[in-house]
């Protein structure tokens, strides 16, 4: 028998398509897997320090550095869990823009992956530009909003910093309006592409009941058949005045979590459709009004105890565990990164397939460094 | 399979698995808690009875803070929940597969460490929700700070994998039977638990490279 | 041309020397000129797809963006790895560049003809063949894992696509009967200089001309088939350990190969040169080398627009595309042409004697017959060859779960 | 693609969602029937984004092809008023007063801790005044959160517009007053709602902070000669004249809550800013015009030049000498680099 050695490749951290600083050591069969071991740390610096040492008002600013794709939607998981603990009322107008927000923010993360995904797979970055366009069009709304277009330090305890003016309601619903015929584009694109097919049918699978072990969620888990979505599973906010559908897959390929994620596309664009149309019209109320003063925020004390509060973020199940002792900043501030976790299945899910399919499997699983390295 | 609440899981467990439960005297604010694992600990070590001084947070970081947050008084400890189930250590597995198998809470979410020194503790908290949805239930591990030991559930649970290894990276809280028991965001080399309370902060450092970096030599 | 060097040399041989010079400068002056606008319309090209504009502020519409893209490879830093393998590192570079240049000797610019030799289109496949030797060296000597792989990929998938190419190759020389490219030219020139000459308006030629085209994609290294210099997992493929200098001979190599297939494709199958008024003493070869070359850059804009379609083939399954879907498909065309070729030309005393009775060789009734013979057997290859190669797909793993 | 909606298991009945909508599995694609016609629908995608890009530009949300993009130098996406990059101060076109007052507000929120402020002191009879005597920020590692902006009760820092901030010298980044000084129109200009949101307030309190400001105190650096209206204190003039002359040695002013760290860091800046302070050019700066924010020459901008040494002239003086220093470094690193910041400044006067 020919005596043939394996091969220990080490893809990372820096390298075109591993969505950040990240590490996978393969050793390699020929081009065939043998095994993989993912090392982390390259982006560590300690991100739940620094909520241990400032104020709550001054963590807002840092959870937008966690899932950078989506800094509303990591504002507003840590802003429920501190209003959880402080027990603070958020008015209906806040709690519409704050679902307004997320739900955009879902949309801009999904075109974004799926153009990274279909990147690593080799397409010369037209899909990607066109998901870009869409995220460009979003940022804006941010950017107007927020303040800034990535790091948008929008939300407070109680609601958001600054209303809707009539103009960005506007401007949002243009960019409704405009978005089916930009799914419809996309889908007509990739959707029947035989080569997509070849490359994503059957790669990566990640079957049923080892998913729930796993405890991966997100697109991942719903790919594999298990309808868990945080939205549905113990609703939070508003979420459970929309009707909406959870796409679920069944075989649990790569394949599947890009059909999921473009269903996902577009039952948020069905959310926002339905938020824009009860958006309350009360002028005030998009902060509590007790704690309008940004003083009342920064002197916030939570009372004593804990609280673990879940959202569910484009790339899964995004958890902030405070632990407050009465005074001005957490006692213990932890993180449940969904990237992080799905990332414990990536070994499983590559074994037996070729060097080409990893970086197609990363990229499916849709991992962002900020969040996995905290 | 019926939704229930701390005070039911405690008692289920209580008349399923006897012993699982961790033999929790009354805690005051600043008590101690008896070590779970009946370790001739003495009491007064980790008493700090009547010392109602703040854990002494060492480095430059701490007066920062201080001096910073105007109308802060010393942080106090927070208290220790009474009403979750708290386990000891050893029996740890088989409380995570009876929540698994019998009561259908086959979704593990979180794996949290916390350090209270006052206590002279780590607790270590276990988050479990159903896949079907509705609230989870939460499962509590203390053990002694200089030797946490606490049984891996990753042979059951993969997905706790990355999650026991982030808590022996940072917390120093040691995992036996964990497949692959190494430091997960620190180098190897690197000695100490970062999040420890005590862990000596050395402040911003950036300072010094910006100082650096203007070609002063250091 | 050698009669021109006679006048002023009056000297034999120095005269033919010249003229050789001339020629071979000349080729290698348009080829890179050329390779310029090729990368000018590629950016440009998958810009504008992507709703962006491509390189434009580097003279007027980012003309002269290759210009300096070419003093920026060649100013660059000119690397050999640690314990690379000095030579072959150095000659890897060498070899595909002169295996890709020799290719354009044979290859006529409309109706100005470097050389004319009377085996033109196995010249071509057969230097072209070299290439591999050079992509392995590259892999080979710079002594990384990512080159070695992207080094076995190319050579892999240029060994594989070579026989399909060829066999498609084979059945347009049978049509027209000789082997030089300048004859093969002549024969797709009608006497009224329409387009329905042209061989790809031939079910026989149609058939292999997608087959030669998707075959010379792989040969060029194009996506979907760009493995070798897989960006996303290989990092660069060979190219990986070369920069400056080696860089840019190597990327002028690639694109020149890209250049060669669209021409060889244009003369082959599109008529290169002729078109209307291409017969025109003086000004007919000009005519010639605006159409050879407008068949050619649009034959390249089709890569273009594909590269900005279609993601990558995996190694594997583009082995099984090649030797499961392209070669059966050449193997029946090469059967069908035999079978036009019969019933045009083969009179009775060739055993046709019932041809005979469509009217004389060469007439419309047999022209009519072949093409609904050939296009029904093409037809039926094609879908049965699709439908075989669907149900069996590519095999697949499964990965056996255990914890990490 | 329409996704069948259709329940599958039984799990789904816990599920029942109250707003309605249930789950629906993804149809996938039957492998087989397609002989290239994928491809074919998105080559036809394709070519059609290629042609409408030449004709049509995507301006507003709702069109899907065009030409997308912004030729930045030339053209400029103009920025909503909530956009903000760099913290500035404020002060009052006519008389030239800061609104800042020295309250520390903005010191205590700032995550990265890069405000430094020291409050200004009666000259003559020592006592603290409600206006800041140096308030510096570190540009080069503030975040641009916002948050000094939302807290400051006195609406004297805003979020700037201003993007163009590249340099490549760390200490050209610490701003000290001169350089952060904005006038409210140009503030007015960039972002008129938010501004008329909170202008009653904020001019009322200025003008009562004012009457407790002696002298030129609370005036911008840069405004003290051109203040048309004459100030109503008699001891104005006599304040005026000594105010004139730049400062000389600024006075330690003792921070309600200075930490020894802070001090130390202040000294240290403040000794880089007097290391810069001798570039010829660097006190008339003059205040940006208001006009849109691409034109307003960041201070930093100018500044920089003058201090920068670009290779072709005569070697200019050494940069400021020393950069602040470690906020929070054990006394022996503060030993040790004073030590070296006195080498440093004997190399540099030497020249």
């Amino acid at each position: 028998m020919l005596k043939t050695e394996e091969l220990q490749i080490n893809i990372g951290p820096q390298h075109p398509s591993t969505h950040g600083v990240f590490r996978l050591m393969a050793t390699v069969d020929g081009e065939t897997v043998v095994h993989l071991e993912p090392v982390f740390g390259y982006l560590h610096r300690n991100h739940e320090q620094l909520g241990e040492i400032w104020t709550y008002l001054q963590t807002i600013t840092i959870t937008d550095r966690l899932d950078y794709f989506n800094s509303m939607i990591n504002e507003h998981g840590y802003c429920m869990t501190v209003e959880k603990l402080a027990s603070i009322e958020v008015p209906e107008r806040a709690e519409y823009i704050r679902v307004i927000m997320s739900e955009l923010s879902r949309i801009l993360n999904h075109a974004a992956a799926i153009g990274f995904w279909l990147q690593d797979m080799g397409s010369w970055g037209t899909t990607l530009m066109f998901g870009f366009r869409q995220r460009e069009m979003i940022m804006d709304i941010f950017e107007s909003v927020g303040g800034s277009r990535m790091m948008c330090n929008y939300m407070r305890f109680g609601g958001v910093a600054r209303d809707l003016t009539p103009n960005l309601v506007e401007q949002i619903n243009l960019f409704l309006e405009g978005f089916p015929q930009f799914i419809d584009d996309f889908e007509r694109l990739m959707m029947e592409n035989e080569i997509l097919l070849a490359r994503s049918r059957n790669v990566g699978v990640l079957p049923k009941e080892l998913a729930a072990a796993y405890s991966v969620t997100g697109p991942v888990i719903r790919g594999s058949g298990i309808p868990y979505d945080i939205r549905r599973a113990e609703p939070y906010s508003i979420y459970d005045r929309f009707a909406f559908d959870i796409p679920v897959g069944s075989v649990g390929d790569v394949y599947d979590r890009f059909l999921v994620r473009m269903e996902e596309m577009r039952q948020s664009h069905r959310i926002l459709r339905q938020a824009m149309e009860q958006l309350p019209q009360a002028s005030g109320s998009y902060i509590n009004q007790a704690y309008k003063a940004a003083s009342k925020q920064q002197g916030l004390r939570l009372p004593a105890g804990e609280a673990y509060c879940r959202v569910e973020s484009p790339k899964g199940e995004l958890g902030y565990y405070i632990v407050s002792n009465g005074g001005n900043s957490a006692y213990r501030y932890g993180i449940r990164a969904p990237s992080l976790i799905n990332l414990t299945a990536l070994n499983d899910m590559c074994r037996g397939y070729t060097v080409a399919d990893i970086v197609v499997i990363l990229g499916s699983i849709d991992i962002v460094m900020g969040e996995v390295d905290r | 399979m019926p939704l229930l609440n701390q005070g039911e899981l405690r008692a289920l467990l209580e008349r399923e698995l006897p012993g699982a439960l961790d033999p929790t005297r009354p805690v005051n604010r600043y008590g101690n808690v008896e070590a779970t694992h009946q370790l001739e600990v003495e009491d007064q070590a980790s008493d700090t009875m009547g010392d109602t001084s703040p854990p002494p947070a060492t480095g430059d970081a701490a007066a920062e803070r201080q001096a910073d947050v105007v109308d802060k008084e010393e942080p106090s400890v927070p208290p220790l929940s009474q009403d979750d189930a708290v386990v000891r250590a050893e029996r740890l597995p088989d409380v995570a597969a009876f929540l698994r198998d019998r009561l259908g809470y086959d979704y593990l979410s979180r794996v949290t460490a916390v350090d209270y020194p006052a206590y002279g503790l780590i607790e270590v908290v276990y988050h479990f929700y159903r896949i079907e949805g509705g609230p989870g239930q939460i499962v509590r591990v203390r053990v002694p700070r200089d030797n946490a030991v606490i049984p891996s559930i990753t042979p059951m649970w993969p997905g706790a994998n990355l999650e026991e290894r982030v808590c022996y990276d940072l917390f120093g809280v040691h995992f036996p039977g964990h497949p692959y028991h190494k430091r997960i965001y620190m180098w190897d080399e690197f000695e100490g638990h970062p999040m420890r309370k005590d862990f000596e902060k050395i402040g911003d450092s950036y300072y010094h490279f910006k100082w650096k970096g203007e070609g002063g030599e250091e | 041309m050698r009669a021109m060097w006679e006048f002023f040399f009056g000297v034999g041989w120095l005269a033919t020397l010249t003229s050789y010079l001339t020629i071979t400068t000349a080729i290698l002056v348009a080829g890179s000129l050329v390779m310029m606008l090729l990368t000018w319309i590629e950016r440009r090209g998958l810009g504008y797809m992507q709703d962006r504009k491509g390189p434009n502020r580097v003279g007027p519409f980012g003309l002269f963006q290759p210009i300096a893209e070419a003093i920026k490879t060649i100013t660059k830093e000119d690397i050999t790895p640690t314990d690379a393998d000095r030579w072959v590192h150095f000659l890897a570079p060498v070899v595909i560049l002169a295996s890709t240049v020799a290719a354009f000797a044979v290859i006529p610019w409309g109706n100005l003809i470097p050389v004319d030799i009377n085996v033109g289109v196995l010249y071509i496949v057969a230097v072209s063949a070299v290439h591999t030797v050079g992509i392995l060296m590259a892999g080979w000597a710079s002594n990384n894992k990512f080159a070695l792989l992207g080094g076995m990929r190319g050579v892999a998938q240029a060994i594989s696509y070579e026989i399909p190419q060829v066999l498609s190759l084979v059945s347009i020389v049978m049509l027209v009967g000789s082997m030089s490219v300048v004859d093969v030219i002549q024969n797709q020139m009608d006497p009224y200089g329409n387009i329905l000459s042209w061989h790809i308006f031939t079910p026989v030629g149609l058939l292999s001309f997608i087959v030669f085209w998707i075959a010379s994609l792989a040969e060029g290294e194009r996506p979907p088939f760009d493995n070798p210099e897989a960006e996303s997992e290989l990092v660069a493929g060979y190219m990986t350990e070369y920069g400056g200098m080696k860089f840019a001979v190597l990327f002028l190599a690639n694109y020149l190969t890209n250049f060669a297939i669209c021409a060889v494709t244009a003369g082959v199958f599109l008529g290169g040169g002729n078109g209307p008024g291409s017969d025109i003493p003086i000004l007919g070869t000009l005519l010639s080398v605006f159409y050879f070359l407008a068949k050619s850059l649009g034959l390249f804009f089709v890569m273009v627009w594909i590269r900005g379609v279609v993601p990558r083939l995996r190694i594997d399954e583009l082995m099984h595309f090649a030797w499961k879907f392209l070669l059966p498909l050449a193997l029946v065309n090469i059967f069908s042409t035999s079978l036009w070729i019969a019933i045009i030309r083969w009179g009775a005393e060739q055993g046709m004697g019932i041809a005979e009775a469509l009217g004389a060789p060469g007439s419309i009734a047999r022209i009519a017959v072949a093409w609904v013979v050939t296009a029904i057997i093409n037809v039926v290859a094609f879908f049965l060859v699709a439908r075989l190669n669907a149900t069996r797909g590519v095999t697949t793993y499964q990965a056996t779960p255990t914890a990490v | 693609m329409t996704a069948t909606p259709e329940q599958t298991t039984a799990t789904q009945t816990a599920l029942q969602p109250v707003g309605g909508g249930g789950v629906v599995v993804v149809e996938r694609k039957q492998p087989g029937q397609s002989y290239g016609q994928g491809i074919a629908k998105g080559m036809a995608v394709v070519i059609r984004h290629f042609a409408k890009s030449f004709t049509s530009r995507i301006d507003d949300k709702s069109d899907q092809a065009g030409m997308f993009t912004v030729e930045y130098p030339e053209e400029r996406m103009e920025l909503p008023e909530a956009y903000r990059n760099m913290p500035v101060l404020l002060y009052d076109d006519k008389t030239g007063q800061e609104l800042c007052t020295s309250c520390f507000q903005c010191e205590r929120i700032c995550p990265p801790k890069v405000i430094h402020i020291t409050q200004a002191k009666d000259p003559n009879t020592g006592k603290a005044v409600p206006a800041a005597e140096e308030f510096i920020i570190e540009y080069d590692s503030c975040m641009s959160c916002g948050l000094c902006h939302e807290i400051c009760p006195f609406d004297a820092i805003k979020m700037d517009h201003f993007y163009e901030l590249s340099t490549h010298d760390h200490l050209a980044m610490d701003q000290n007053k001169a350089a952060l000084d904005r006038p409210i129109s140009y503030y007015q200009a960039i972002a008129p709602n938010l501004w008329a949101a909170v202008e009653a307030n904020a001019m009322k309190k200025l003008q009562n902070n004012v009457k407790r400001r002696p002298g030129n105190i609370g005036v911008a650096p840069h405004m003290i000669g051109k203040t048309q209206k004459a100030l109503p204190t008699a001891a104005a003039a006599g304040a005026g004249a000594a105010a004139a002359a730049r400062p000389k040695t600024p006075v330690a002013a003792i921070g309600k809550n200075m930490s020894p760290e802070k001090v130390a860091r202040l000294e240290a800046i403040r000794a880089a800013k007097r290391g810069g302070a001798t570039m010829p050019g660097e006190s008339e700066i003059v205040a940006p015009s208001p006009v849109a924010s691409g034109e307003s020459g960041l201070h930093v901008a100018e500044s920089q030049a003058g201090l920068a040494p670009s290779p072709a002239t005569t070697p200019a003086p050494a940069t400021g000498p020393v950069a602040a220093v470690g906020q929070s470094m054990s006394d022996e690193k503060k030993a040790r680099l004073e030590a070296i910041r006195a080498a440093k400044r004997a190399q540099g006067g030497g020249q």
